[in-house]
């Protein structure tokens, strides 16, 4: 059943990547990836990290698609139609590094001898990942989420100052 | 003697004060306050005269007197430039002319430049002048005398262009001053060697005798060290004193006011190169006598040269021009064919005679042109003729000048032109003969001006000439008494080459015929100028091509011209300045733009473009993972 | 700290003041009183300096001072001054202070001008009071830096290009000197001990041969290019064309006597065997450099390069002098810097107040200026006076200690680049009369030049000080020249080692 | 059981879809959407090994937690900042944005 769910992910994830990359249309790319994105949830679903699964489509699938969404309509509906195109030669250069990468990629984790490695299940409860999240201990995260934070208001704040209208 | 600091202090006050409070004067204060003060100053040369002759000799020599001296410059441990006074028969004797000239001249241009514009700074010039040129004659060394050379050459340079919007006074007074400072170069360079051998710049301890021994071994091309190194110095005195071929700014030089071509390119100034080879005459004697040669063959030639262009120039200054030139080649010739002490040294005391009396008549003969000149408003001689009935005493004595310098006598002319004559037949009978037709073409040169001038015929004028105002007329005067009386100071007593009292005796077959000789001439000038005449024009129809040459001086300024405008401006500076922007400039450029092409060339690595960069990336990082990996 | 301090403090604190100051009245107020503090300040130096040595102190510096500020590599604000840096300050400080007036009436952005202006003051100051290599090359630094802006910002004609041209010329010329300056430092300590980049200590220790070799080329070459050494000068006709007033004056004033400065203090006096074996080559060029120098210059046609180009011969005649090797000679080439420094000001003034008037610097455009603005025409024939080297004014003292230094060096080379050189000073007559006599002489050129106005008071104040100055170099000059003198003698029992 | 090496091959070809976009797409948002796969794939390969190798452990999980955050703040300034750009040359093709080159 498992391994069923888990090509079936594959196969969404993988022909979704790829689909978006090579769609000519923007806004069909950015839909592709929300596919992508729903796969990737789903992987990590499988994995147990139910919160993280949680996490990847509230902010990604919800947040960040939205928002591309809305840029897209906002900025340029015609998409990619008049982007100028690349020269082959380019075009085949970069498919042929990226296939390169990824045969290379693949071949080194296939032939890699990882340490033992097994499936243990098991959920995280939520008061563990709030206990880590907030603890200053060892393996607690309190200064990287705190950073975060600050770091996200700056992102609203930068984000404000830079797309609002100047007078 | 003490007195003599001030007659060195006293123009360079009055430069000051009339240069910088000028502006805050009238013409008439300005003036009087220059003249003034160079009374003062006459009569302070006159009282240093006086009492340095009448402390009279000691062992039977005039000795010189340093009578006061300050530490300038300090070059080395020997040498050091002094500025100081050195009283010795020629230099006091330079002060009296250069002060009494001055003086006349200070006198004449109250009336001669009256109302110009640049009054003051006319005076503050004259003062300068006469300063450095006091300076000059004073010097106890020869750095001192090279500053003040220095000097004399600036301020000939501010006077011939004193009318600084006329072009040609412009010309003049550039070209007097680089020909000037062309031949300083070999003077500073003789004095450089000079001083290096020796070790000194003393003309005292240079006269000590024992300078040539120390410095006997060194030899460059064949000729000792000290005696290239006169003969530069020579070249010094030869550019000042307008020898051939540097003579050339000289006749430019007219183009100043006239009492300044009176006093400085007549009396004084141009003296100066014979001064310089008086003053260091014991020198040239001991370690260069054929260097003395030298120097009287070029004395010759430009006595020569100078007499048979002034028998064709039309331009009354110019005429005067080139008599001053071809008579400071008498003074020359006279140095170069002089020895030492006693008879032998006869030279000697006639070209210092010379250089006095000469200094008296010629400032009268240029003063006179100038009371001309003024008057009728130009230097042409077609413009005159005629004018003795109108300027009686300018006629007078212009008169007195022509005869004092054909060697008439009882002019002051005679008694000294004879001398040299009488030198120059002692040192070679082919130089007296050569030296006694010169004589005679000077006579024949100057009645031809006197007849042009104050006979023939009328030329058309608008109003009638009148003789000039008392303030030009008195110094006239005064030169013409000097002119007349002058011939019978026993000069020799004061002046002779070795100190010792020279007694002059007249030779009488010298004298009587460069008497007759000089008659002969003024009667072939006044058979072709007393009365327009159509000899003068066959004449010069008879001469053709000389006539032509003689009238373009020989086409000597040509060649100068050629030389420098072409050869020098356009072939030289053109061709160094284009090199300088072209290939020097050019080859700093080239590496400028080199290195930007090359950036250029380059730049398309920095595309700017992310994805590019990131294409670079993923190869270079797949090509080390291989390389990690597989090798 | 001891007081030489100052001569980098008060432009520091001028730079400060300029910054409070609220309109130009102020900015003013600033300059002068730092300018006149400047002057002030060398002058007493120099009676202190004469004070000391008649007291009977014979030590080479005085006023020493010494904080370690980099410890890793031994370098030291270390600071003193002998008879040829008092020299230096002084002229530095005359043109300081008459530069400050010539700026008086800048255009456009005087609180900026004069902040960059004091901080190329404080490179200047601070170059001449040290003694520490790296302390002295970093002053040169900061003393270059600012020339970009004032010529970029507030030049005119190719001015970018001027200013990228000069900046990149003289850069390059530290490059050398960076490297030999560490070459000196790697070399300091033969036996072993720390090395310092202190001068006097080095001068201690005989630098190997091998190094010298290498090294001298490098310093000289590098202080040379600001030293307008040929064929390294052609960023001068550029960079003072496109200068502002004040700023070619300082430049020509006193930055290119950094080179010959730096030449002397560091090249010659730390590797005097190198220096004995190849001046020659450097005789060679500086010998080209005088007289290329002044026959370039007869046929310019723009006021400033000219002056430019005589620049390049006086300053040829410096390095000259230096190489020369003995105590008259090199004493002569430092009077030759103060002399040219305070003349070629003088030009430099002259000609930007003509150019402020007649907006042409081209002596074809103009013509009579004599009579229309007497005093600037009268300050110009005494500048070319002094620079053709008239005696009385400065640059015959300098010259004929040059010359006769030069003659000292008796064998045919040395006798044969002197009468050379000394041939300039026929054509340095050339040039100076060509421009007198069609600028200021004849009638007027351009009818417009006729309502022109002569100088105002500031710009008097500017050409009467430093023609003053030129006037008492010329006229007194024993005391300088044996202040000069006397602190040389270290430099030639250096070189008689 | 799927073995760790299969979801490490899934995210493989992820990551070179969006290397591959990365460089060939020339649309700005084309470009933050390939480098959005390139970070997933990254967030799957930590979860992967947190789960795999080190079970007891939380550093994979709470890694791709935050990266989960970043991105989003990351997405949020960089789609201002195309939207400035648009605003101002009305076009949003990388080969158009050269004007702070020159």
């Amino acid at each position: 059943m498992e391994i069923v769910v888990f090509y079936i992910l594959a196969a969404v994830i993988v022909v979704f990547s790829v689909l978006t990359v090579t769609t000519q249309r923007i806004l069909r790319s950015a839909t592709y990836l929300l596919f992508v994105l729903f796969g990737t949830a789903g992987i990590y679903f499988q994995l147990n990290y139910s919160f993280l699964g949680a996490v990847q489509l509230t902010i990604y699938a919800g947040g960040i698609i939205v928002l591309y969404v809305f840029s897209i309509l906002l900025t340029s509906p015609d998409g990619d139609k008049i982007a100028t195109k690349l020269p082959k030669s380019k075009l085949f250069a970069g498919l042929v590094a990226s296939l390169a990468g990824a045969v290379l990629c693949i071949f080194i984790t296939l032939n890699h001898t990882f340490p033992v490695s097994r499936f243990v299940p098991g959920e995280i409860d939520m008061k563990t990942i709030g206990f880590a999240l907030l603890g200053t201990e060892k393996y607690q995260y309190m200064l990287p989420f705190e950073a975060i934070s600050v770091l996200l208001l700056a992102c609203i704040i930068g984000g404000i100052m830079i797309a609002r209208k100047r007078g | 003697m003490e007195s003599a600091v001030l007659i060195f202090v006293l123009p360079m006050l009055m430069f000051m004060l009339l240069g910088i409070g000028g502006k805050y004067m009238t013409h008439r204060t300005a003036g009087r306050l220059g003249t003034l003060g160079l009374t003062v100053i006459t009569v302070l040369a006159y009282v240093t005269a006086y009492r340095y002759f009448g402390a009279g000799r000691s062992g039977g020599v005039w000795l010189p007197q340093t009578v006061f001296h300050l530490e300038w410059l300090r070059f080395t441990e020997n040498l050091q430039i002094e500025l100081g006074i050195l009283l010795d028969p020629i230099s006091v004797m330079m002060l009296v002319v250069i002060t009494t000239v001055s003086l006349m001249v200070h006198i004449y241009s109250l009336g001669y430049m009256k109302g110009e514009r640049g009054f003051q700074r006319y005076y503050a010039f004259l003062s300068l002048f006469t300063f450095s040129m006091l300076g000059l004659v004073v010097a106890t060394n020869i750095f001192q005398m090279y500053i003040f050379w220095e000097l004399v050459g600036v301020s000939s340079y501010l006077l011939i262009g004193f009318y600084y919007t006329k072009p040609a006074a412009i010309a003049a007074s550039k070209k007097a001053f680089i020909v000037t400072r062309f031949a300083d170069l070999g003077f500073l360079i003789g004095i450089l060697l000079l001083s290096f051998y020796t070790q000194t710049f003393n003309f005292t301890e240079l006269m000590s005798g024992n300078v040539c021994a120390s410095a006997s071994g060194a030899t460059f091309l064949g000729g000792s060290v000290i005696a290239w190194a006169l003969g530069l110095i020579f070249v010094g005195g030869a550019g000042k004193s307008a020898m051939f071929p540097l003579h050339i700014w000289l006749p430019d030089a007219m183009e100043g006011p006239t009492p300044v071509s009176a006093l400085i390119h007549a009396a004084t100034m141009v003296v100066a190169g014979v001064y310089l080879v008086a003053r260091l005459f014991p020198l040239y004697i001991e370690a260069a006598p054929e260097l003395l040669v030298g120097i009287a063959i070029v004395g010759a030639f430009t006595s020569l040269y100078a007499a048979v262009v002034a028998c064709v120039q039309t331009d009354i200054k110019r005429v005067l021009a080139f008599s001053t030139i071809s008579q400071i080649g008498f003074m020359m010739v006279a140095l170069g064919v002089s020895g030492m002490g006693g008879h032998a040294g006869l030279g000697y005391v006639a070209g210092m005679f010379h250089l006095f009396t000469h200094a008296m008549f010629k400032a009268l003969l240029f003063l006179c042109a100038g009371a001309i000149i003024h008057t009728i408003g130009s230097n042409e001689m077609s413009a005159m003729g005629g004018l003795r009935k109108y300027m009686p005493v300018t006629h007078i004595t212009f008169l007195v000048a022509c005869l004092a310098i054909s060697g008439i006598p009882p002019f002051s002319g005679f008694f000294s032109k004879d001398e040299i004559l009488t030198a120059a037949f002692l040192f070679s009978p082919w130089m007296g003969v050569l030296m006694s037709g010169i004589a005679g073409l000077t006579a024949f040169y100057m009645f031809r001006l006197y007849y042009n001038i104050f006979w023939g015929a009328e030329a058309k004028r608008e109003h009638t000439p009148h003789e000039a105002p008392v303030s030009m007329t008195a110094p006239l005067l005064f030169l013409a008494f000097v002119t007349c009386f002058a011939g019978f100071i026993p000069f020799g007593n004061f002046v002779s080459s070795d100190g010792v009292e020279y007694t002059i005796h007249l030779d009488g077959k010298v004298a009587l015929s460069s008497v007759g000789l000089a008659c002969v001439a003024i009667g072939i000038a006044f058979r072709f100028y007393r009365q327009a005449s159509v000899l003068p024009a066959k004449m010069a129809t008879a001469f053709g091509g000389f006539y032509r040459a003689a009238l373009h001086r020989f086409y000597i300024d040509n060649l100068y011209l050629f030389i420098t405008k072409r050869i020098i401006f356009a072939g030289i500076s053109q061709g160094i300045a284009w090199f300088d922007r072209h290939v020097i400039d050019g080859a700093m450029n080239l590496t400028a733009t080199v290195t930007q092409k090359v950036a250029y060339c380059i730049r398309g690595l920095q595309s700017g473009q992310i994805q590019q960069y990131a294409f670079v990336f993923l190869i270079g990082t797949l090509l080390i993972v291989v390389w990690m990996v597989f090798l | 700290m001891n007081f030489l301090s100052l001569f980098v403090g008060i432009p520091v604190v001028m730079m400060l003041g300029l910054l409070l100051a609220g309109n130009l009245k102020q900015i003013r107020a600033v300059m002068v009183a730092g300018a006149t503090a400047l002057l002030a300040l060398a002058v007493m130096l120099t009676i202190m300096y004469l004070g000391e040595r008649s007291a009977g102190n014979t030590a080479q510096m005085l006023f020493r001072a010494d904080v370690l500020w980099f410890a890793p590599f031994n370098i030291h604000y270390a600071v003193g001054v002998d008879g040829i840096s008092v020299v230096m300050l002084l002229l530095s400080a005359v043109i300081v202070f008459t530069g400050t007036f010539a700026s008086w009436r800048m255009a456009m952005q005087q609180r900026e001008y004069f902040m960059w202006f004091c901080l190329l003051a404080t490179g200047v100051f601070g170059f001449f009071i040290s003694i520490d290599l790296f302390t002295m090359f970093m002053f040169y630094e900061i003393a270059l830096i600012p020339m970009y802006l004032l010529i970029g910002v507030w030049g005119s004609g190719r001015k970018e290009y001027a200013a990228m041209k000069l900046t990149l010329m003289l850069m390059g010329g530290s490059a050398f000197l960076l490297v030999g300056i560490l070459g000196i430092y790697f070399h300091s300590a033969p036996a072993g001990g720390t090395y310092t980049m202190n001068l006097l200590e080095i001068a201690q220790y005989r630098i190997p041969m091998e190094a010298q070799r290498l090294f001298f080329p490098l310093t000289f070459i590098g202080f040379g290019v600001l030293g307008a050494l040929f064929p390294f000068h052609t960023w001068s006709p550029d960079g003072h064309a496109s200068a502002p007033t004040a700023v070619s004056m300082l430049h020509a004033g006193v930055l290119m006597k950094l080179g010959g400065y730096g030449c002397f203090r560091v090249a010659i006096y730390l590797m005097p065997e190198a220096a004995k074996e190849l001046s020659w080559i450097f005789i060679l060029l500086t010998g080209i450099s005088v007289v290329y120098g002044a026959y370039s210059a007869i046929v310019q046609k723009d006021l400033k390069y000219i002056n430019a180009y005589s620049s390049v011969s006086h300053c040829g005649l410096v390095l000259f002098a230096i190489l020369m090797l003995n105590q008259t000679a090199m004493t002569g080439a430092v009077l030759q810097m103060l002399s040219h420094g305070l003349m070629t000001a003088l030009f430099f003034a002259l000609i930007g107040m003509i150019y402020s008037r007649t907006h042409t610097r081209l002596i074809t455009e103009m013509g009579g200026l004599m009579r229309v603005i007497p005093f600037l025409g009268v300050g110009y024939v005494i500048a070319g006076l002094a620079s053709l080297g008239l005696p009385g004014l400065s640059g015959f003292v300098a010259e004929m200690t040059v010359f006769v230094g030069a003659f000292e060096q008796a064998d045919t080379f040395h006798r044969v680049m002197t009468i050379l050189a000394a041939t300039s000073i026929v054509i340095t007559a050339v040039y100076i009369l060509r421009v007198i006599g069609k600028l200021l002489y004849g009638s007027v050129v351009n009818p417009a030049h006729q309502q022109l106005k002569d100088a105002t008071w500031d710009e008097r104040l500017a050409v009467i000080g430093l023609m003053l100055a030129v006037a008492a170099v010329g006229l007194a000059p024993l005391w300088i020249s044996d202040m000069i003198s006397d602190s040389m003698v270290t430099v030639v029992e250096q070189l008689a080692k | 059981m799927i073995h760790m090496e299969y979801y490490l091959v899934v995210s493989t070809i992820m990551f070179f879809a969006g290397i591959f976009g990365f460089f060939y797409r020339r649309n700005l948002l084309a470009i933050l959407i390939s480098i959005e796969l390139i970070l997933n794939s990254v967030d799957i390969n930590f979860a992967v090994f947190n789960r795999y190798l080190f079970p007891g452990q939380l550093e994979g999980f709470f890694f791709t937690l935050f990266a989960i955050g970043i991105s989003a703040a990351e997405t949020a300034v960089a789609i201002a900042i195309i939207i400035n750009i648009y605003r101002n040359i009305r076009n949003i093709q990388v080969s158009k944005l050269d004007k702070m080159k020159h």
